[in-house]
């Protein structure tokens, strides 16, 4: 027993090191996936405070949208547009409706209207574009597809997918991109001012009101290309709104402001479902995939409350 | 002069002589307490006796609500000690702190908003209530005959503070004042050796400083409680307290009688020079 | 019909006695209750004979004996309301004294009244009483609430427990105690002197009016019958102890009828607790009702919109058809429809928030009542009656029989009183309920009550073709101005102050070209007003100098002058010019007499400087006034007092005169 | 406006501290509990009692289970779903093993697994507050989904992975099963459910109820009282899984008959938590309010196109149904936080002082 758990599925790993990798290669490819769910959640939670629970169903949302919008005779790239403009109208919606007038709340009230929203966007998305998954319009869109094969040592083969490796690939550009936005535009820094002091954002004449619509519209973007990789890999349907709620254990570990956080957590979450779904799972029968990564949290969150980044908190009386 | 006026006793003034000195309830011995490099608190000891009232002074950040916070086990301090009754305190948490009879109120009132006046004095009555879940449930006979046993008691705070009045408003509705009247009633209703009053009279108008100053002899002369209390009003202190300690900087610069505090050098400097 | 109306009859003519017949006939209904922690604390009268019974052996133990006099001081207590009667039992005479009044006031009446024990509520009466050095009489008190009395020296002080437990060792050693105890008051006669109460007098030291057991004992009697009151009635006992009005309300009919009395918690839950016991027979001052009726409009100023309209369309309803219903008229079928559904959507509710809705008899005297604020009340369908009547006369002159209710009256002669106006037009009375004599003062007895019996009112008044008692003012204060208009300052007053914004008006008048008045505003009802608009105010002086405040006032004062014009008797004595006061009137400085009435007088002699300014012409004069707090410090308020002229109507006839 | 306190005065603390202090609030509850149990018997058909009594007094209870954790006690919880199915894997397992024993006292019992299953995943609830905490509730959530899908034991083995209910008598009525009548089902659902929200009012206005409401309304300062944390926490993880426990033995003992884990998914959690929400945390009454509202306002959308005579394909009226709960949601967050319950007592709050506004 102790050696199945402990030995053996080392034993298993060493003796099929291609296997490993390509294991290791499918924990990448999802923590990726995680991290920018991740994102669009630290984006919205570092300029409100808001824990944004949508954020997986806007991933879903956006996909369907674009995907919906092709179906209707639009081309690839007006709809890859026009997307992003719903997704502005969304963010614009949102800012208006739901967070304006909730501004002061607790937190769990916030939360709480996220729930609703998401709620909301379901039966939205359900009712204009109908519950049954679709097809991502990877081609269309000039992604690459099909797989590239690496010899590995003698017998070895790992198998990368072109979508995997463009995921990545933009996975990268949109951190850099939002790390050049939060450092360098006006905007951005007032982004950052708006996370540690309110008042210090209104002295660089932006309107909380303005910014609370960016972010949300950043995160709208985040959204749509995580939706587009996604839907890319699996099809676009609601079905991923299970795996929108990983992004919970993933900024566990980040701590909720940090976007290298965010990313970190989400490869570790990644790499670590994905053993532990190869090497351990079939030890009770598989399918450990759908809770281990809250269980990572929760043994990660015992020790370091605070996260891996954030700062240890000191309770005033 | 008539037979009844003879008989009037004028209550014994503080500080009038050195009484023969009274047993220690609590004394804290070199502590020093750090939040990641920045010391709060250094080396700090002092005593307090049974049936006093001690003031704890000093200027803001001097390390007073820390030094609450460390003998109501709040804080761990990385070195010294606390005797508690003549028994050296190891780690000890908050709750255990309580029932061995430390209450406390709070600089910032602390009270539980979602209650009545009734309720969160009752909820002072929490560890002298003991019957179980099962009671609880049926709420009929023992639980009920408990409960109204307490709320007997709960209802003589209210009479002593004089709040029947709010009885059964929800605290959050209150005017700050009856707050910190209600939270005082709170940590009564502990029955509680000793009393830690984090300023009291804080954000008060001069009519309710004089109310909360009255409740606060009253229950050290009714009851016997030993009080320790921060407070930034220099006169409310020296009316009230037998003994002052001063901090600084998270140093003890003074302690002794309100008069000797008062003409210490070292605490016109660093203190009552300054203004606030 | 009251079983025990007849209690009076036969040898049961004294309290204690009462007492014994009420433990036996009604042991276990309910006599007293007290909100004290948090909930009803009751007694029945058994509970109370035994209490009663304990504390007066305790008492007799600590050496009280007949004829000594027990100062009463404090809240409406049961414990204070037992000592009473458990004196009475040793032949002691109770002497209740106002709990508020100021040290050199009580120390006056305890001297007067050579008090040898005191019975006090709390540690800051017993203070008052410790400093008075020249009170020598006084041998022992007994406090009610014993904190912060712990370390005070007991050797002549004692805990109320403490005595009742004296009293109880003494029933527990000797079986016969208890009824040696009643043998002991099995002598005292109906002609006794029941109790002592000192007037509080708009002139002069206050005068201590003796009363027997039968002056108290029929006078309660018959104010049972007229309102059929019994033993099921319940009372809130409010208002203070050494007052007439609730010696026999809370005390004397209680005892008679055997109905329950209810002590609140405090002062400030008045309101919360009349709720909670909803009286069936309620007395109050004018006063009272006035600031209840402006609570309410102000508390209405909130409501929506659509449930204020709807308010004044029912209040308009109750106007036209309420007192007419309450008085068994004829009413058109809509409106007695409407009053029905007015009954249900505003009356009964407010009825009910406001403790009324078992509300049997209500009475309000001591004072003209506004007949506005009288007309609310009874239009809400509530019984609510004007009685006329003096500690001299045990309460009753003159009652409003049910049915016969008009605002302007005092109503007909109590069962039992003779009644006859005097040449000046002063009020005379002769009745069982007329006061043995003024303690030690010979004088003021002769000057009050002549040979025969009939006592002098000092107030003006005359009955009317029905054969009601109409007061129009104190005897000493009508006056005239000096083109020899008539001048009666309290009717003037009165019309003032029904509407809520006026707390207190002062008119002046006699011997001067016209009539002036001095203002208080109502602080709550301004206070209200100036919120809604926003007006910023730090204290009452600021706000009575606000100019749209007297603008509005102004409005008022213009009303009545219209009001007085219409009346040929009252027309010459409009107002010509008036001022709002820079303080509020208030009894701790003496323009207030203990009841809340205005000392006019002394105000007169206070202010002079502002009365010369209203006849010089000047338009505002300065002004510094001396003010004592109620722990007897003293301060100064000070300020410049604007005056407005106003300019008479022409005089009317009054057409509906008839309909009055 | 109907209330009329005055007269109605406490002569004891019994009195004073009852559950229902006011006269008119005793009378409108027993008109309550005669509408429920004399009323709706009698008037009901089957339809109205399965589709809409049923489900709603369970899914009442299985709302006033998650308002003890968060509405009293203030710990966030995502997964009164899965412990509502430990409840009903354990009755099944149980009935499965005891077939004699009576099958109400089995499902009642049940509620002890799902307690103590509960328990431990409160266990991180003292180191752990409030978003954080979610994390937990949904890790209980998943994994133990993923136990009732790969612990074949826990359904009997069956084929189709679902448990469904067997046949049982309890004094010779059929209790369940498919030949159960709807109405004994009811009556035994009612019954369940009423004692329970009265022990739980109880529990609530006593000193337990009170520590929890000191740990959620400022936990330090609750500790400083002598409140033990982690016992307060873990009895109302405790307390809250036991009846979310019972309440999902009742849901598929005697409403839906069989069940799958998929019964049992965070849509379920997320359901409860949202008629705790919109019925008003902390409050018994709002937990009956919000189910009532989340159960029967979808039912009613059935029904409404067809009033109008308006033919909506069913899945249409569903994906609406979303939008209008989600949009409700949003909408009673930002009128009224505190719910249905706060708008009632609102509500009764303005008769009693009627006519006056306070």
């Amino acid at each position: 027993m102790l050696y199945d758990i402990f030995i053996d599925p080392f034993v298993q790993m060493g003796a099929q090191p291609d296997f490993l990798i390509q294991v290791l290669w499918e924990g990448f490819v999802s923590g990726i996936l995680y991290a920018l769910i991740a994102l669009g959640f630290v984006l919205i939670f570092k300029a409100s405070g808001v824990f944004n629970f949508a954020q997986g169903i806007m991933v879903v949302f956006a996909g369907l949208t674009l995907v919906g919008l092709h179906e209707q005779g639009v081309p690839a790239f007006l709809a890859l547009i026009l997307t992003i403009g719903v997704m502005g109208v969304l963010a614009y919606g949102i800012e208006r409706v739901v967070m304006r007038p909730l501004v002061n709340q607790p937190d769990i009230i916030l939360l709480m209207a996220t729930i609703g929203l998401t709620y909301f966007l379901i039966g939205f998305g359900e009712f204009v574009f109908g519950g049954e998954p679709k097809r991502m319009i990877t081609e269309e869109l000039w992604l690459p597809t099909g797989s590239t094969a690496i010899e590995f040592g003698e017998r070895g083969l790992v198998l990368l997918q072109h979508i995997d490796i463009a995921a990545a690939v933009i996975a990268v550009l949109m951190v850099s991109g939002l790390a050049l936005f939060f450092n360098k535009t006006r905007i951005g820094r007032a982004l950052r001012a708006v996370a540690d002091d309110h008042q210090a954002a209104l002295s660089v004449g932006i309107s909380l009101n303005q910014i609370w619509a960016i972010v949300w519209f950043a995160a709208g973007i985040v959204a749509l290309a995580t939706g587009i990789m996604w839907g890319a890999r699996s099809d676009v349907s609601f079905a991923l709104e299970i795996v929108a709620f990983k992004a919970l254990p993933v900024l566990i570990l980040g701590g909720f402001t940090s976007v290298p956080g965010a990313i970190i957590g989400g490869l570790i979450i990644g790499f670590g479902e994905k053993l532990g779904e190869i090497y351990w799972g079939p030890l009770v029968g598989g399918g450990i995939e759908s809770w281990l990564a809250y269980i990572i949290a929760l043994i990660f969150l015992l020790f370091r409350p605070q996260g891996l980044f954030g700062e240890r908190i000191i309770e005033r009386v | 002069m008539n037979a009844v006026t003879a008989a009037k006793v004028v209550p014994a003034q503080p500080v009038a002589a050195p009484e023969p000195e009274r047993e220690v309830l609590l004394k804290v011995d070199n502590v020093s307490l750090s939040f990641g490099g920045v010391k709060a608190i250094t080396n700090i000891s002092f005593d307090i006796r049974k049936g006093e009232i001690r003031a704890i002074i000093g200027p803001n950040g001097a390390g007073k609500t820390s030094m609450l916070n460390v003998i109501n086990g709040f804080y761990h301090p990385q070195q010294g000690t606390i005797t508690w009754r003549g028994e050296v305190r190891r780690k000890m948490r908050p709750y255990e702190a309580a029932s061995q009879g430390i209450a406390r109120t709070f600089q910032n009132v602390a009270l539980f908003k979602g209650m009545t006046t009734l309720d969160n004095i009752m909820s002072g009555r929490t560890l002298k209530m003991h019957r179980n879940f099962f009671w609880q449930v049926l709420h009929y006979g023992p639980a009920r005959d408990e409960e109204i046993a307490h709320r007997r008691k709960v209802e003589d705070i209210i009479d002593f503070l004089e709040i029947q009045a709010i009885r059964k408003t929800p605290v959050g509705k209150l005017p700050y004042g009856l707050q910190k009247r209600v939270e005082l009633g709170r940590a009564l209703a502990m029955e509680p050796e000793l009393l830690l009053l984090d300023e009291p009279m804080a954000g008060m108008n001069l009519e309710e400083k004089e109310d909360m100053s009255r409740f606060i002899i009253d229950v050290n002369q009714e009851f016997g409680t030993t009080i320790a209390l921060i407070e930034h009003d220099m006169g409310v202190v020296m009316d009230l307290s037998d003994r002052v300690v001063v901090l600084d900087y998270g140093k003890k610069i003074a302690d002794g009688a309100p008069a000797e505090v008062q003409a210490s050098q070292e605490v016109i400097d660093a203190y009552l020079g300054v203004s606030h | 019909m009251a079983r025990l109306a007849n209690v009076a009859g036969g040898d049961v003519d004294t309290f204690p006695k009462i007492l014994l017949r009420n433990a036996r006939d009604l042991g276990e209904r309910t006599a007293m209750r007290e909100k004290d922690y948090g909930i009803w604390q009751s007694w029945t009268w058994a509970g109370v004979l035994e209490e009663t019974r304990a504390f007066s052996l305790g008492l007799r133990q600590l050496g009280l004996t007949a004829g000594d006099k027990v100062a009463i001081v404090g809240a409406n207590r049961p414990h204070l309301y037992w000592s009473m009667v458990a004196a009475q039992a040793l032949g002691a005479i109770p002497v209740p004294v106002y709990a508020d009044s100021v040290a050199e006031e009580m120390s006056y009446v305890l001297s007067h009244a050579e008090v040898r024990f005191a019975i006090v509520e709390d540690q800051e009466q017993v203070d008052k009483l410790l400093s008075m050095e020249d009170l020598t009489s006084l041998k022992h008190i007994v406090y009610d609430e014993p904190r912060g009395l712990r370390d005070y020296d007991h050797t002549h002080l004692s805990h109320f427990p403490a005595v009742q437990d004296m009293g109880r060792a003494v029933l527990a050693k000797d079986a016969g105690a208890a009824a040696a105890w009643e043998n002991g008051f099995a002598a005292q006669k109906g002609s006794d002197i029941a109790v002592m109460l000192y007037t509080s007098g708009t002139t002069g030291r206050p005068k201590g009016v003796m009363l027997s057991f039968d002056n108290l004992v029929i006078s309660a009697r018959n104010g049972n019958e007229f309102d059929r009151l019994d033993e099921t009635e319940e009372v809130l006992a409010y208002l203070p102890m050494a007052w007439i009005g609730d010696h026999v309300f809370s005390l004397a009919q209680a005892y008679t009828a055997g109905y329950c009395v209810n002590c609140p918690e405090s002062l400030e839950t008045v309101d919360l607790d009349r709720l909670e016991i909803a009286p069936t027979y309620f007395f109050a001052p004018p006063r009272v009702f006035e600031s209840m009726l402006t609570r309410i409009l102000v508390r209405m100023e909130d409501a929506s919109r659509l449930k204020k309209k709807m308010f004044d369309f029912f209040m308009d309803v109750a106007r036209r058809s309420g007192e007419k219903i309450l008085n068994g008229e004829n009413v058109p079928f809509t409106d007695r429809l409407l009053y029905s559904l007015g009954e249900i959507m505003v009356y009964g509710p407010l009825k009910n928030r406001i403790g009324f809705t078992r509300l049997k008899v209500g009475y309000t005297a001591g004072e003209a009542i506004g007949p506005e604020i009288f007309r609310f009340y009874r239009s809400l369908g509530l019984n609510l009656k004007q009685l006329y009547g003096q500690t001299e006369a045990s309460v009753y002159i003159t009652l409003q029989p049910d049915g016969e209710i008009y605002g302007d009256t005092v109503g007909k002669p109590a069962p039992q009183v003779e009644l006859k106006i005097a040449d000046n037009g002063e009020v005379l009375y002769r009745s069982p309920g007329v006061f043995v004599a003024y303690y030690k003062n010979e004088e003021a007895t002769r000057a009050t009550k002549t040979e025969d019996g009939w006592v002098l009112t000092g107030d003006a008044g005359f009955i009317a073709d029905n054969g009601h008692l109409k007061i129009i003012d104190r005897a000493k204060d009508v006056g005239k101005l000096n083109d020899g208009a008539l001048f009666a300052p309290k009717y003037i007053e009165n019309k003032l102050k029904f509407f809520p914004n006026i707390k207190e008006a002062v008119a002046f008048g006699n011997g001067q070209d016209f009539a002036t008045v001095f203002i208080n505003i109502d602080l709550t009802s301004v206070g209200s007003w100036a919120e809604r608009n926003n007006v910023n105010y730090a204290s009452y002086q600021e706000l009575a100098a606000n100019p749209d405040v007297y603008a509005m006032i102004q409005d008022h004062v213009d009303q009545v002058n219209r009001d007085l014009a219409g009346e040929p008797m009252m027309a010459g004595s409009q107002i010509r010019r008036f001022l709002i006061l820079h303080k509020e009137l208030d009894a701790d400085d003496g323009e207030l007499t203990r009841t809340q009435k205005v000392r006019r007088s002394f105000i007169a002699d206070r202010y002079a400087p502002l009365i010369e300014a209203l006849y010089d012409g000047s338009t505002s004069r300065h002004v510094r006034t001396e003010v004592t707090f109620e722990d007897g410090r003293t301060g100064i308020i000070e300020g410049t007092v604007e005056i407005r002229d106003l300019t008479p109507h022409a005089p009317r006839h009054q057409l509906q005169e008839a309909a009055e | 406006m109907f209330y009329r306190e005055a007269g109605q005065f406490k002569t004891t603390y019994e009195a004073d501290q009852a559950l229902f202090p006011i006269r008119q609030d005793r009378i409108a509850m027993g008109l309550i509990l005669a509408v429920a149990f004399v009323a709706i018997p009698l008037l009901a058909n089957d339809f109205f009692l399965t589709s809409i009594m049923i489900p709603f007094l369970v899914f009442s209870l299985a709302a006033i289970g998650l308002n003890i954790l968060t509405g009293f006690a203030g710990q966030l919880s995502l997964g009164s779903g899965a412990f509502m199915g430990v409840g009903a894997y354990a009755a099944y397992k149980l009935t499965s093993i005891f077939p004699d024993a009576n099958v109400i006292v089995l499902v009642l019992i049940s509620g002890v697994f799902s307690a103590g299953i509960g328990a431990i995943f409160g266990l991180p609830s003292l180191r752990i507050k409030g978003l954080y905490l979610a994390v937990t509730t949904l890790a209980a959530q998943f994994f133990l989904e993923w136990c009732f899908i790969r612990i074949p034991w826990l359904y009997n083995y069956n084929a189709s992975g679902a448990i469904e209910i067997p046949r049982r008598e309890v004094f010779g009525v059929i209790v369940t099963g498919a030949e159960a009548l709807p109405l004994t089902r009811y009556f035994i659902v009612l019954s369940i459910v009423v004692v329970i929200a009265f022990l739980v009012a109880n529990v609530i206005r006593g000193r337990i109820g009170r520590s929890w409401m000191m740990i959620r309304d400022m936990d330090i300062a609750a500790e400083l009282m002598g409140v033990r944390p982690l016992q307060t926490k873990l009895l109302a993880f405790g307390v809250s899984s036991y009846i979310c426990g019972v309440a999902g033995a009742m849901m598929v003992f005697f409403w839906l008959n069989a069940a799958e884990p998929s019964s049992y998914s965070i849509t379920l959690s997320f359901q409860i938590l949202f008629m705790v929400i919109l019925g008003g945390l902390g409050s018994i009454a709002g937990s009956f309010l919000g189910a009532a509202f989340i159960w029967i306002l979808p039912v009613f959308l059935r029904f409404l196109p067809g009033l109008f005579g308006v033919e909506v394909a069913a899945e249409s009226i569903q994906h609406v149904t979303f939008m209008i709960v989600g949009a409700l949601i949003i909408f009673f967050l930002i009128v009224e936080p505190h719910g249905l319950a706060r708008l009632w007592q609102i509500g009764k709050q303005k008769l009693r002082v009627w006519p006056f506004p306070y």
